[in-house]
């Protein structure tokens, strides 16, 4: 059993070492991405071996649906952009893949030079040499893992990652939920957005498939959220199982949705922001500290933190997908 | 039991690392993208068989997640075609009318 | 003989073997990071480093007896919707980048400010042996 | 012990397929015959592996979330591969794009 368990480490890791190499490798941009995809795959399966099947599902999460479908557009935008430039017309059709020409040099990366090869491995040498010296030397220690124990039953939740992420930690959590914000204020701030059109889909089983998946897709963000209080789960994965349905329906629509008007859109990225400030500031007046909660109030104040933060992740990456402000808001 | 599991898992991560060679070759990208979606199949499979290896039951949730957001990557790759020129100044402010007509070229 | 095998099981517990693995992620992405230059590969190798950093994280905090240090995965957490987040914004920089100048490529050496950022794009096409035709797109049947 | 053995033979089965759906990616000439092969893994290899490990669940629920998992894994198999065969069809085979 326990040989077999360190030939399943040994394989797996084989694996995504090879799978990166092989991606950073590629001249063929499509080709790095689906190795990317099948690194992240393999890479939620090293977290359940490292007993953290939070990660795992968030892993699953945003690898299977949202960076995967994010990369891929990104191809096909700069495909785009690349064929319009070159041929100096508007890009109605979709340029002709097979035709012998440049369009296709903006999926494709040429060989890197000669003379950078040997600076470049020297230092990823030394650094990872270091690296794995310090990691190989450092003293065995039980981490925190005592501590969070001891206070768990002050936490208001009964999963140890919840309640060091809503309670124990909270600032982090607040900070990571105003990063996204922050990126996503970036992207706005480069413009509208390329919105990906939507087109009456060819036959039945995409429209079908929508009809089961969305659905399911809600309730399973929902259930993913309801277990974090005493199970692997949580805000997170909730927001990014959410997101990725989002994106789903962004990319499969076959109509035109009406676009999500601004206030209430903008009020829902930052609901999570705010109301978890609202929550840190009400603590500070009542003497639990900034974002500290009363003990008897953790449980509902964290359930209420966490829906609000799983829309607005949800809703945020969705945004990101979708990468530029709102068309129709000049006001 | 515990042991079998895990050989079928080890078996099904050999079968990945096989079948990673058609992503490497190619030749379309097509294939690739068949390639990525037999991945998520049998991802979802050896975390099923790890569930129970190490009795670890949010796994199938894992593996519930992974199942229904296996499709993502596939429809982003179907339908990324077709994307509109750059919105970015007035003359290619987006209209509807204009949208229809460029997808329904798109289609044919 | 057994302290060779103790030495072994001691070397490959996932407490050791993840994390040195971690780090061999992160010096790859590093070299990645270095020798390529489309953007997106870029953004793929930091990445691929940052993926490095969780699994030694995560490999720490599996070590020794007992559960896992919640700490440490759930910093790991947030970093993963950090990483996304940040990578999002990065893709629609590179997005908006490719539309000024035409490529999505960071090229070697430091930037001629008299030569037009068109002509530093043909010049990789040349470089790679197939010539850049700008026209090449037009004759193609609709 | 009956239930342990059913467990065996059905995900041996299903291993088989998966790894005739690995031989077939690999070894088919085109697009759509590779597409049928790794279609049987999604549909029969997946199944028999769920309906083996149904005997092993510790309750209804989890019985719930493999039958579950299995259907969305075929709608997910079901869409890809007719979304991909279409593209190829309309698109061509992208021989050139490597």
């Amino acid at each position: 059993m326990n040989g077999l368990l360190v030939l399943f480490d040994l394989v797996l890791l084989a694996g995504i070492v090879g799978v990166a190499w092989r991606c950073l490798a590629s001249t063929d941009l499509f080709r790095a991405v689906v190795l990317f995809i099948t690194f992240g795959l393999l890479l939620a399966l090293a977290w359940v071996r490292l007993e953290a099947p939070d990660i795992a599902l968030a892993e699953a999460a945003i690898g299977a649906g949202i960076t995967g479908a994010l990369l891929l557009v990104t191809l096909e935008r700069l495909r785009s952009i690349m064929a319009e430039r070159h041929t100096g017309r508007p890009h109605t059709p979709p340029p002709d893949p097979t035709g012998p020409h440049a369009l296709l040099r903006a999926l494709h990366d040429p060989p890197p030079e000669r003379r950078t090869f040997l600076p470049a491995l020297t230092f990823a040498l030394v650094v990872g040499g270091l690296l794995v010296t310090a990691l190989w030397h450092q003293p065995q220690s039980t981490g925190l893992e005592p501590v969070v124990d001891a206070h768990m039953d002050v936490s208001g939740v009964d999963h140890p990652i919840t309640a060091v992420l809503l309670n124990f930690r909270a600032y982090d959590t607040f900070l990571e939920l105003a990063i996204v914000l922050i990126a996503l204020l970036g992207a706005w701030s480069l413009g509208r957005h390329d919105l990906i059109p939507a087109r009456p889909a060819p036959g039945p089983i995409l429209p079908g498939t929508l009809r089961l998946l969305v659905p399911v897709a809600i309730v399973t963000g929902v259930y993913v959220l309801w277990a974090g209080s005493h199970a692997p789960g949580g805000a997170f994965q909730a927001g990014a199982i959410l997101g990725a349905a989002g994106i789903l329906l962004v990319l499969a629509r076959p109509r035109q949705l009406p676009m999500a008007p601004g206030a209430p859109l903008r009020l829902g990225l930052t609901g999570g922001v705010a109301l978890f400030l609202l929550v840190g500031l009400y603590g500070l007046v009542a003497g639990h500290g900034f974002l500290g909660y009363a003990e008897a109030w953790a449980y509902p104040l964290i359930i209420l933190i966490e829906v609000a933060a799983t829309l607005s992740i949800a809703l945020a990456l969705v945004a990101l997908f979708v990468a530029g402000r709102p068309t129709g808001d000049d006001a | 039991m515990s042991v079998f599991y895990l050989a079928a898992a080890l078996f099904l991560l050999g079968t990945i690392l096989l079948g990673l060679i058609r992503v490497l070759r190619g030749p379309g990208s097509g294939d690739r993208m068949l390639a990525a979606q037999l991945f998520g199949t049998t991802g979802v499979t050896i975390l099923l068989l790890l569930s129970m290896t190490l009795e670890e039951s949010a796994l199938i949730d894992v593996a519930l997640v992974f199942a229904l957001l296996a499709v993502v990557a596939a429809v982003a790759f179907v339908r990324q075609h077709g994307l509109p020129e750059p919105p970015d100044t007035p003359t290619h402010r987006r209209n509807p009318e204009s949208t229809e007509s460029r997808e329904s070229n798109d289609d044919r | 003989m057994n302290g060779l095998a103790e030495t072994l099981a001691h070397t490959l517990a996932p407490g050791l073997l993840y994390p040195t693995a971690g780090a061999i992620l992160f010096a790859l992405g590093l070299y990645g990071l270095i020798r390529r230059h489309h953007l997106v590969l870029r953004i793929l190798a930091l990445n691929i480093m940052g993926s490095g950093v969780f699994m030694v994280l995560l490999g720490v905090a599996a070590r020794g007896e007992g559960p896992p240090d919640p700490v440490a995965q759930a910093l790991t957490l947030t970093g993963i919707v950090v990483a996304v987040s940040a990578t999002a914004f990065a893709l629609a920089l590179v997005v908006h980048l490719t539309r000024l100048t035409g490529h999505a490529v960071m090229l070697p050496g430091p930037p001629d400010d008299d030569v037009p950022v068109e002509d530093i794009s043909r010049e990789t096409h040349h470089a790679d042996g197939s010539p850049a035709d700008p026209s090449s797109g037009e004759d193609r049947p609709s | 012990m009956i239930a342990n053995t059913l467990t065996i033979i059905l995900i041996l089965v299903g291993l088989v397929f998966f790894a005739a759906g690995t031989a077939g990616l690999l070894r088919f000439p085109d697009v759509y015959s590779r597409l049928h092969a790794l279609t049987k893994a999604d549909n029969v290899g997946l199944g028999l592996v769920v309906l083996g490990l149904m005997f092993q669940a510790s309750g209804p629920a989890d019985i719930l979330k493999l039958l579950l998992i299995w259907v969305l894994v075929l709608a997910a198999g079901t869409t890809a591969a007719h979304m991909v065969a279409q593209r190829t069809w309309t698109h061509g085979e992208f021989e050139s794009d490597r």
